[in-house]
């Protein structure tokens, strides 16, 4: 079994790993970059070791680095997280010619996976459906016009290289195809580096669901089941759970056999997950492998109670899995809700800044992942994502029900959050109801968005609480010491004076 | 007790403390009179009793001087307490023809990644100025008026906090 | 179903029935003396009502005034959590004639399982084996030495109206009994005003077993399996967990099915709890019944995923039982610490005062139901339990394991916690091995409660960390600015001044 | 920088910075070189990185003034910083022959429930003299050493924080 493991990574998930290696008697390495000193991640691990500046690619992403961190401290294994060099297959490659344990799979299967057209053509030949459209990068505009009318309109043209919205248009008219085709070119090539796009049927009403994965070094692979993540504002999830309320027991086997299948079309080794694209009619087609840990892992792991870092860390350790297919069930449901530090009002403005004081959600069927602290200023320079609350109920609306508590109960201030938006979201109808598709946010944007009801009294009473604030400053600097002060003896005297007056 | 009026929105209302005992505080805002017990319970947290009903109130500075950001349950509150000092600046300002709106400042904490006037430029309403990145995205402030550029108070590369100054406008 | 619920307590049950409420859709009423304006109850309750001064019994424990604080509030049921009014027969019967909802069972069934003796006769009716020894309050010494030859020695004396182990006496030798009987009368008097005793057989190695029910109005009973309660100190629980490592399917399915019948011969409603002793060779003997929820209520919700207080509340609106007999198993494996304000180290002295700074253990598997928050004074007047910490796994090791990284998480500062007593119990041999009874705490004395080894190094560097706030306090004082202040210009700032000196 | 000198237990050791860059410092304790990185995360907690090693340090005041409770995961130390002033009071005491010792002091907070001295009374070392009452049980506080007591500072009834003093000896 590894026994000092290096991570590779920051905020919630570095901490979360970090938790889990310290149930299972491992120790651990935080690398920090400047902007990170203070993080949890430094203050939780073991070990810290400082690698550079504060933008990531100047610390978080330099490989060599974080493998000098690695022989430094004698961490034999490395856990990259996600995000960062997760997915990046020259690191992996390099971590273990170094000789160090890399958890997560070989190098050749996250290239295999990285690329979305040599994916698409190796689920073809697994059997696995994948999106009608060009399973090759389209040479000129010419071939590509030919097979969007083969594939029908519409259709949506994807960077090959992409990720994260960008190189995406979506074509719904035979006047657009040129400009359009155009336009994901030329955006692929100022992010990617790599003009080459590839074109793909457009599903109306899509549901994005993903099947976990499990695979050791020795063939066996099983599926943890389904995760609906179909609640997404520019393309990135903020509401995750599962079991879907679209899946059938009879779905889910097909689904989730094919999600081996795939896995091992690539030899996969360790957590995965196969994401699909499903429609109101329940076809389902391939989108993409995350070779990776999710950021929505929790889910599955409170539904089937199997923790999936320390089976990535079984696994790369050359254990065989702990769990057979027949041991994996959902028992209830479970929610997870995404706290990102932004302001929804603002267009989802990024809000970095110092956390002033923070209250987590507790008690029965929560669990809270996330980093900041009161006092800890969220830095300017990574991911805005700080927070992740999972809910459990016997049934979804249990869950739902005590997401809602649990939001109410969560108490940030100092920066902006999307709490408010959570709640929101809880509360529609078409949510509650398990009606919902990727276009879920932008068709009910007025009512996640707009103001809220108040009454008068409210309003008053919040007037009252501002001056009663500004009143305990004045006074603070007037005469240092505040008439709200916690002390119950200084309020009392402060009262005699002021009757005295 | 020396004037106190609090802003909210539109709303404009004058209060006074009537009466005083332990915790419990008489205030009359606007024409309502309320019965309240109240403590800080926490920095930044009010426990309110009113009518039997229990308020959990979160307030933290909004910026501006004087101004406070109120938080109960989902809804939100902007609050000014407008003192004496503050009507009398304001009512200067007035007289001066004083404006704020010359500055462009920056509505969040970020890198600036570019800036895209220098001294001596003139802009037009809704014009780039500056783009600023955080978190992984990059946004662009626009000047919110016609000018020429006085002063550019930033360098590309510097990372600014919320409500810096980033241009002067004459 | 019920409307509006008072709730006739504080402190962490307070809470967590609050959040049951919340999650139901149902508002709450807190009620609070003088010493907990400030409490949690009263800050996360929809209404608080003031009901005297600060000592429970001109407060918490005066009938009419709870009685009125519903009226006026219009609160249609009373829900009394545990301790307090929770198993006092007359509360029940007032605050149902008034036309309010009792959260609880009948004052009947109150009152037949309050008085121990009555209580071990209709055990003794229903076929459920009690502790040999008397059956009836002792008249006087001669009867008593007769029933203790009969039962044969060791026995226990016990206080028939009593609880917290007051009145009780154990009694190996024949020449102590009748010193023994008489100082057991006189402490029972007392405590009391009672001075009835009885005689139980005294088992050795005795294991502390409790089984769950839940009974609705229409006669359905179930068992939600067993908690081991057996690691006390002062016969008071401090860890419990489910299963209990002594079980076997085949006496769950006994002793269940023997709750079932305790419960059902005394007509019971609601929720309920039967405690048994268990000997090592497996016999297992009637102790009481408690009439209310139980602290360690958490790890049976853990494990079988049944909200207790939802149910509590659903049966008091006359609904049936959600769950039948064959949807009740075990999930795993669920540990309760509980976090006492009191210094071990100091013959477990109660350490009431002000929460300077506390860090909640969060993440996979954690629950935590307390009710203490920074800056908030655990006050004098009530008991010291401030926080529990449930943990679960697949497994009892995993359980540990994560309730270990928990309790290492878990920060409370300002005041003293039994938090480090419990880690040094999870690290016990025989405590992780399972093989414990109620004597553990005292076996172990030298093991928990002695000095920890550590080096050199952290003591220095303890050493360090006092005097950087030591002298971040003088350098506050002297110029209104710490060096060791948050902001890291300030520090830049006055390290740049220091080395101009 | 004025001599420091730190008390824990039996260990009394000097401590001098010897050299400081941002948030980097080199101490020299006792006879031991420390090379360590420190910051103040949160009120009364620090961040240590020493030799690689992380350390998340809690520190509150433990009554007596310089003198601090530091905790390191289960590890617990009780510090006292002796400074210059400190040694000198404490050599004034010594030579005055002032003592602490007279004074009985709570060592939790509570309620008086019984005074068992009054003033004049003779004690004995191990003599019951006050009984507090917290959370449901009572303890018994006992005189450390013969003596007449001089004062009594408390009545029953009282609620008292900890480290109050209670009763004066002669």
């Amino acid at each position: 079994m590894v026994k000092k493991v290096l991570i590779a990574n920051r905020g919630e998930i570095a901490v979360r790993i970090i938790r889990s290696c310290r149930e299972m008697g491992i120790s651990t390495v935080a690398v920090f970059s400047d902007a990170d000193r203070r993080s949890l991640h430094v203050r939780y691990a073991d070990e810290a070791v400082h690698i550079g500046p504060s933008p990531s690619a100047e610390s978080y992403l330099v490989k060599e680095k974080i493998i000098e961190a690695a022989k430094i401290t004698g961490a034999d294994a490395i856990h990259p997280g996600y995000g960062f060099l997760s997915e990046n297959a020259d690191f992996a490659e390099l971590v273990r010619s170094e000789g160090i344990i890399f958890i997560g799979p070989s190098a050749e299967s996250i290239r295999l996976m990285g690329d979305k057209i040599s994916a698409r053509s190796i689920m073809l030949d697994a059997g696995v459906p994948v999106v009608p459209g060009s399973s090759e990068k389209l040479a000129n505009n010419r071939s590509a016009e030919e097979i969007i009318k083969e594939t029908g309109l519409p259709v949506m043209i994807k960077a090959s290289a992409g990720g994260g919205g960008k190189g995406m248009r979506l074509v719904y008219k035979e006047q657009d195809i040129k400009s359009s085709l155009e336009a994901a070119k030329s955006e692929a090539k100022d992010a990617f580096g790599d003009d080459s796009v590839y074109i793909e049927k457009y599903i109306t009403s899509p549901h994005h669901i993903e099947f976990q994965v499990l695979a050791d070094k020795y063939g066996n692979i099983i599926h943890l089941c389904e995760r609906e993540c179909s609640v997404q504002r520019r393309h990135q999830k903020i509401v995750e759970e599962t079991p879907s309320p679209l899946m059938t027991d009879g779905l889910r086997k097909e689904m989730g056999n094919k999600a081996i299948e795939a896995a091992r079309s690539v030899n996969y080794e360790g957590a995965g997950t196969i994401e699909f694209l499903v429609d109101d009619k329940l076809n389902y087609y391939f989108l993409e492998m995350n070779t990776r840990l999710q950021v929505e892992h929790p889910i599955t792991e409170r539904v089937t109670g199997v923790d999936l870092v320390k089976e990535q860390i079984r696994i790369a350790s050359g254990e065989p899995l702990s769990y057979k297919q027949g041991d994996i069930f959902q028992d209830g449901h479970a929610i997870e809700c995404r706290v990102y530090a932004e302001d929804p009002g603002n267009d989802f403005m990024p809000c970095p800044g110092k956390v002033v004081k923070i209250t987590e959600p507790m008690g029965l069927g929560v669990r809270t992942d996330g980093y900041v602290y009161e006092g800890y200023e969220v830095p300017v320079h990574y991911d805005p994502m700080i927070s992740k609350v999972i809910t459990w109920g016997k049934t979804r609306e249990e869950a739902i029900d005590r997401m809602l508590r649990s939001l109410k109960e969560y108490n940030i201030m100092g920066i902006k959050t999307t709490i408010d938006l959570l709640e929101r979201i809880m509360e529609i109808p078409r949510f509650r109801e398990g009606r919902y598709d990727t276009h879920f946010i932008e068709e009910h944007y007025d009512e996640l968005l707009g103001p809220r009801d108040h009454t008068e009294k409210t309003g008053d009473l919040a007037m009252i609480v501002a001056y009663l604030e500004y009143a305990g400053k004045r006074d603070l600097m007037k005469n240092g010491e505040s008439f709200n002060s916690h002390s119950k003896w200084k309020i009392e005297n402060r009262r005699k004076n002021l009757s005295g007056q | 007790m020396p004037l106190i009026e609090l802003k909210s929105g539109e709303k404009r209302k004058q209060l006074s403390i009537l009466e005083k005992r332990g915790s419990k505080m008489r205030i009359l805002l606007g024409e309502r009179e309320y019965d309240i017990d109240v403590v800080k319970v926490e920095n930044n947290i009010y426990s309110l009793l009113c009518e039997n009903r229990s308020y959990n109130m979160k307030v933290v500075p909004a910026g501006k001087k004087n101004c406070y950001s109120v938080r109960y349950v989902c809804y939100s509150y902007d609050v000014e307490v407008v003192d004496p000092e503050t009507r009398y600046i304001e009512s200067r300002k007035k007289s001066s023809g004083e404006d704020d709106e010359n500055v462009i400042s920056s509505p969040m904490s970020g890198k600036i990644v570019r800036v895209m006037v220098k001294k001596g430029d003139e802009v037009k309403p809704g014009q780039v100025v500056i783009v600023v990145s955080a978190m992984k995205m990059e946004s662009e402030y626009k000047s919110g008026k016609a000018g020429k550029v006085k002063e550019v108070l930033v360098n590309e590369g510097d990372v600014v906090g919320s409500d810096t100054p980033l241009i002067v406008l004459e």
